[in-house]
């Protein structure tokens, strides 16, 4: 799949909560088809320490208007950055990068977001519909005050949410959720991304009760194409390239 | 019409700009960015007989204009890049170099005999200097001696163009020059990476699996091209520059303190066209200087 | 309460907090920003037997995440620190060192003798490392058998803590380390500048009248530390850390690594307040992490 | 005389024509008394090239309103960024830096201004006239629409001119114009800044004349506070730091 460089104006970025920021990106160019879980790397400019590019899942895709939304936690100097990017200004990015989530072959599917990890869920629900799946989303926060575009994902599938503290969905993390715990539901496969913890234990229960499960895992990048082989994930193949030869891993194959 | 050409030591460039070993894959990570045929060459992946893993992830850091990297020569082995690499490769019109890694002496000979093999690699960059391995790589470049003894030994087999590329973590990087020039290198490039080191202050923990890792980007271009300079002025063999080249004018100011031609790096993990970039730059930069011949700007600081 | 004394080697500090010399002068010319008496101390200019021009202008040229300075020891000589600078800055009540340097063994000698009569000097740092005189400096602090020939005919004048400041430019600081070790250096710090060197693309002339520098600032930290992590392990006597120390979190990383206090350097230049800041954050990150005892710190990299 | 590290608001940055920008700063902190021909170093955020301070002259100050200004000339990264800063946002200075013109003993005095130098040359005037000093101004500067500020400087003296083309007052450098080639014109004393060539030929003339003359020279500077020992200018007394013992010298103690 060929990848571009193009710029990007912002539309407008807009504060979520404290941490998050949605940005939405229009670009002259036209898009390139782009698949669920695929990624961006944004180049940061304007600071000594933010020297190499920043990976970003896809949120949202508008193929009509050439646009594409960025949901971004602030996690160091680069993401702060881009927090305060303003409406008018620019964002160079190089994308789609990265395999993806791939087809099911029902519409028995459960999309588990994480905190940042609900990021590409939007789209690959989004996605998936186009081939007339529902899916269920099951997301996961510390509390109500951090959901994130909560009537944005209820247009794409039935969700639950799980808070940390309890104050909305149930509480725990998705793992502890009934939808996984309640054995009269059977899904055909489960799509994740979030935190490597949660999904070490999403493996463990996806592989003891055989529901295929795909994750999306997060690395450092140095490139984002392949080149610079900084960004490896162990498998049963060996080291394989986060970037281009994941995100996605089906869990069957990783050794975490 | 400005002439980029250069002869560099029978190997002939139709510009100055090569990519570095390690930043550029097999040239075909590249190819959705850039036309590979523009280039001067290009530099594969560091190969070694054997498969290699690389070391344990996180292999990489960044740090002030600058990235650490402890990628460990991860490459498939000699035999795979000759058989499967090498034919999807081969046919693009520009010079394609081998980097050749190893531990020991044999490994080095063996890889470089079966690349000598490869009609369309008119050149191998023996890497002497990888601080990523623990067995061998940067311990041959840095010492005069060892540094001899593998270059000896891989001219004996190796009748191409032999490019030697040195460590900068040495005290006197131009007597190794001078030795491998003495056992018949044809050219050599510096820089490789510094060795250099990364802790994240919160976890305690080193931020590299191996705790370090070889630094490259900007933040070394200053004593990369300290030592182009001395260098340069020392062997008679071309040189090849490279340590943080990131637009045109580092090129130029790579080849006026030496180098003949040069390498980018960590810059493609950045722009991936920089390459294209810099060779537009260049050409601008020899129109508006009155610069006819790019062999003119070699050598020519004018201190 | 954070403790943060560090006892360095009979050296009293009150934290671990120094300054780099020949980026803070004489420590006055920062009174107006910071109050002197919080520092754990300060290393005065480096300070030659007789007085010195130090080196034509231009001195400086900013590079990536760093500079270059060529200034070569400017200063006016130890007659005139003893008489004239020495009593108007020796009641801070901070631990002031002398940065001796020289070209020639004997000058070292004159010079450290007539620092250790002053009474409130209680440690000199020997600048073995200074890559910008021509005659000596750097040239001692590359080979073991120089640095001990210096080390040790100061060592038998100068009878308070003796500090010896190591070049990052060599193959392997370790050994130089342990050959001053071996001839009674209380405490080594790490590092001085890397040479370096920078062009101007459009006039084509280096940058510094003496072509090569210092370089200095954030761009060199991860090599730095590599050296003081490397160092630390090897050596008895404890390790002063320094190197494109910007923040807090630098600090913290190059006691990680095993360095009892550091130097803020080229910092000072661009927050003359820097110091205070950078204590204040690490009583923060004390407090944060629950780290009673910096010394607790110290070497202690989770690796 | 202490020196501060205070923040300042922009008030405006003005486009003055293709490279010249006039910035107004504000702050909330007392100014100290500020000298003539003292200069502020200004923190560059946001580029990894802009390491170091940038140093500027003071142009202007208004202790009333705590303003001052400052005269930029697009040389490179750092001043292209502070010409694109905008109102509402801070800069970093520290300040007041350098000795200072000194005190002339009549008002037969020219200021001169070459280019960038004429920065300077306002707040000369200015306090210079605190003191009932009326000076004359000689102003060269590149072409007609180069001039810098002109009913300005109007305000605080009598202004000459010199364009190298000729398109306002007289064609040439100031070393050409008139005012100092008329034995019948006398003044006491000189003060100029420049473009070095300028100043050190204005230099043999001043010397030639016995007019007393006080050049403000620029250099490579580090610190700005005389801690780094980078900004040396050769003298009859040897290495003197631009920064604290300049930027002011008289040109007899020069040795260029
Ligand atoms: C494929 C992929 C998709 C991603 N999608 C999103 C997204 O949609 N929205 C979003 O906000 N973030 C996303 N991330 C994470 C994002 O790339 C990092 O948060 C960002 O690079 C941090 O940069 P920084 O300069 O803000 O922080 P830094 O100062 O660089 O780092 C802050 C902390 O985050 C850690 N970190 C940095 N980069 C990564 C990384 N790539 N993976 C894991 N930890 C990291 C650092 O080790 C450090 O502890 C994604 C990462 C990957 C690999
Ligand atoms: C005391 C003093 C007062 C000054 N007053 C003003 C002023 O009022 N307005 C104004 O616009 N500029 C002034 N300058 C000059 C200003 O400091 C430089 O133009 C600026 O530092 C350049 O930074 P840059 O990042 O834009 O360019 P860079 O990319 O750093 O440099 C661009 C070019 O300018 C040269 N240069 C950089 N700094 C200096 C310097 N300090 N002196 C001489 N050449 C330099 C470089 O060598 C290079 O060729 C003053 C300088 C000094 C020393
Ligand atoms: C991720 C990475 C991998 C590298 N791998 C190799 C290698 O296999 N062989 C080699 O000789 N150099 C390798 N290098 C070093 C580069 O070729 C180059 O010498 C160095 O990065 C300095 O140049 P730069 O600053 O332009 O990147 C690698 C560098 C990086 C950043
Ligand atoms: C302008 C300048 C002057 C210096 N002068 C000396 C000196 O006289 N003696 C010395 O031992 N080191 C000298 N150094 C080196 C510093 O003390 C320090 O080792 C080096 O700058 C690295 O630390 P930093 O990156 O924090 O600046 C000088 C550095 C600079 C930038
Ligand atoms: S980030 Fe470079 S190979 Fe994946
Ligand atoms: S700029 Fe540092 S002494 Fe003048």
């Amino acid at each position: 799949m060929k990848k571009y460089i193009h710029y990007f104006e912002v539309i407008y970025n807009t504060q979520l909560n404290t941490d998050y920021y949605l940005l939405k990106l229009f670009t002259e160019e036209d898009l390139p088809a782009i698949f669920p879980a695929q990624f961006v790397e944004v180049r940061i400019d304007g600071a000594p320490n933010t020297f190499l590019r920043r990976p970003i899942s896809i949120h949202d895709v508008n193929y009509e208007k050439n646009t594409i939304t960025l949901l971004i936690r602030i996690a160091g100097e680069g993401t702060a950055i881009l927090s305060s990017i303003k409406s008018g200004e620019y964002l160079n990015l190089i994308y789609p990068l990265g395999n993806s989530f791939t087809m099911p072959d029902s519409d028995r599917i459960l999309l588990i977001g994480g905190g940042c990890g609900v990021a590409p869920m939007l789209y690959a629900a989004k996605y998936f519909m186009q081939f007339g799946i529902t899916p269920t989303f099951l997301l996961g926060y510390r509390n109500k005050e951090s959901i994130l575009r909560p009537e944005k994902f209820a247009k794409y599938g039935n969700v639950f949410y799980t808070t940390e503290d309890g104050s909305f969905g149930e509480k725990g993390n998705v793992l502890n959720h009934s939808l996984l715990n309640n054995e009269e539901i059977s899904f055909e496969k489960i799509y994740a991304c979030g935190p490597e913890p949660m999904l070490k234990a999403l493996s463990d229960l996806a592989i003891s009760r055989k529901i295929e499960c795909e994750v999306s895992l997060e690395n450092l990048m140095a490139c984002g194409i392949g080149a610079c082989l900084c960004c490896v994930q162990n498998t049963d193949q060996g080291h394989k390239c986060v970037c281009t030869e994941g995100p996605v891993f089906n869990v069957k194959n990783l050794i975490w | 019409m400005v002439n980029l050409n250069i002869d560099f030591n029978g190997l002939k460039l139709k510009n100055p700009i090569l990519t570095a070993s390690g930043t550029f894959g097999y040239g075909t990570e590249f190819s959705d960015f850039i036309d590979l045929n523009r280039l001067g060459g290009f530099i594969v992946k560091g190969t070694t007989l054997h498969h290699r893993e690389g070391n344990p992830y996180p292999r990489m850091a960044e740090t002030a204009s600058g990235m650490l990297n402890a990628v460990g020569l991860q490459n498939k082995g000699v035999e795979v890049f000759c058989k499967s690499i090498y034919p999807e490769i081969k046919d693009y019109n520009t010079n394609i170099l081998v980097n050749v890694s190893g531990s020991v002496v044999e490994d080095y000979v063996s890889t470089a005999e079966m690349i000598n093999e490869l009609e369309n690699i008119p050149a191998i960059e023996l890497n002497i200097s990888c601080p990523n391995v623990k067995e061998g790589g940067m311990a041959f470049g840095t010492s005069c001696a060892s540094a001899e003894e593998v270059v000896k030994a891989v001219r004996k087999v190796y009748k191409k163009h032999l490019m030697v590329k040195l460590s900068p973590n040495v005290t006197d990087i131009v007597s190794i020059a001078k030795s491998v020039e003495l056992q018949g290198a044809d050219s050599v490039s510096l820089v490789n990476t510094f060795l250099g080191m990364a802790i994240d202050a919160k976890t305690r923990k080193p931020k590299l699996s191996t705790v370090t890792g070889g630094l490259s980007g900007p933040a070394i271009k200053p004593i990369a091209l300290r030592m182009v300079w001395q260098v340069a002025k020392a062997v008679n063999i071309p040189v090849c520059g490279l340590g943080g080249i990131m637009n045109a004018d580092d090129v130029i100011e790579f080849m006026l303190a030496g180098a003949s031609c040069v390498q980018i790096g960590t810059a493609n993990f950045i722009e991936p066209d920089i390459t294209i970039k810099i060779l537009e730059g260049i050409e601008h930069y020899c129109r508006k200087f009155g610069v006819k011949d790019i062999n003119d700007l070699i050598g020519a600081l004018d201190s």
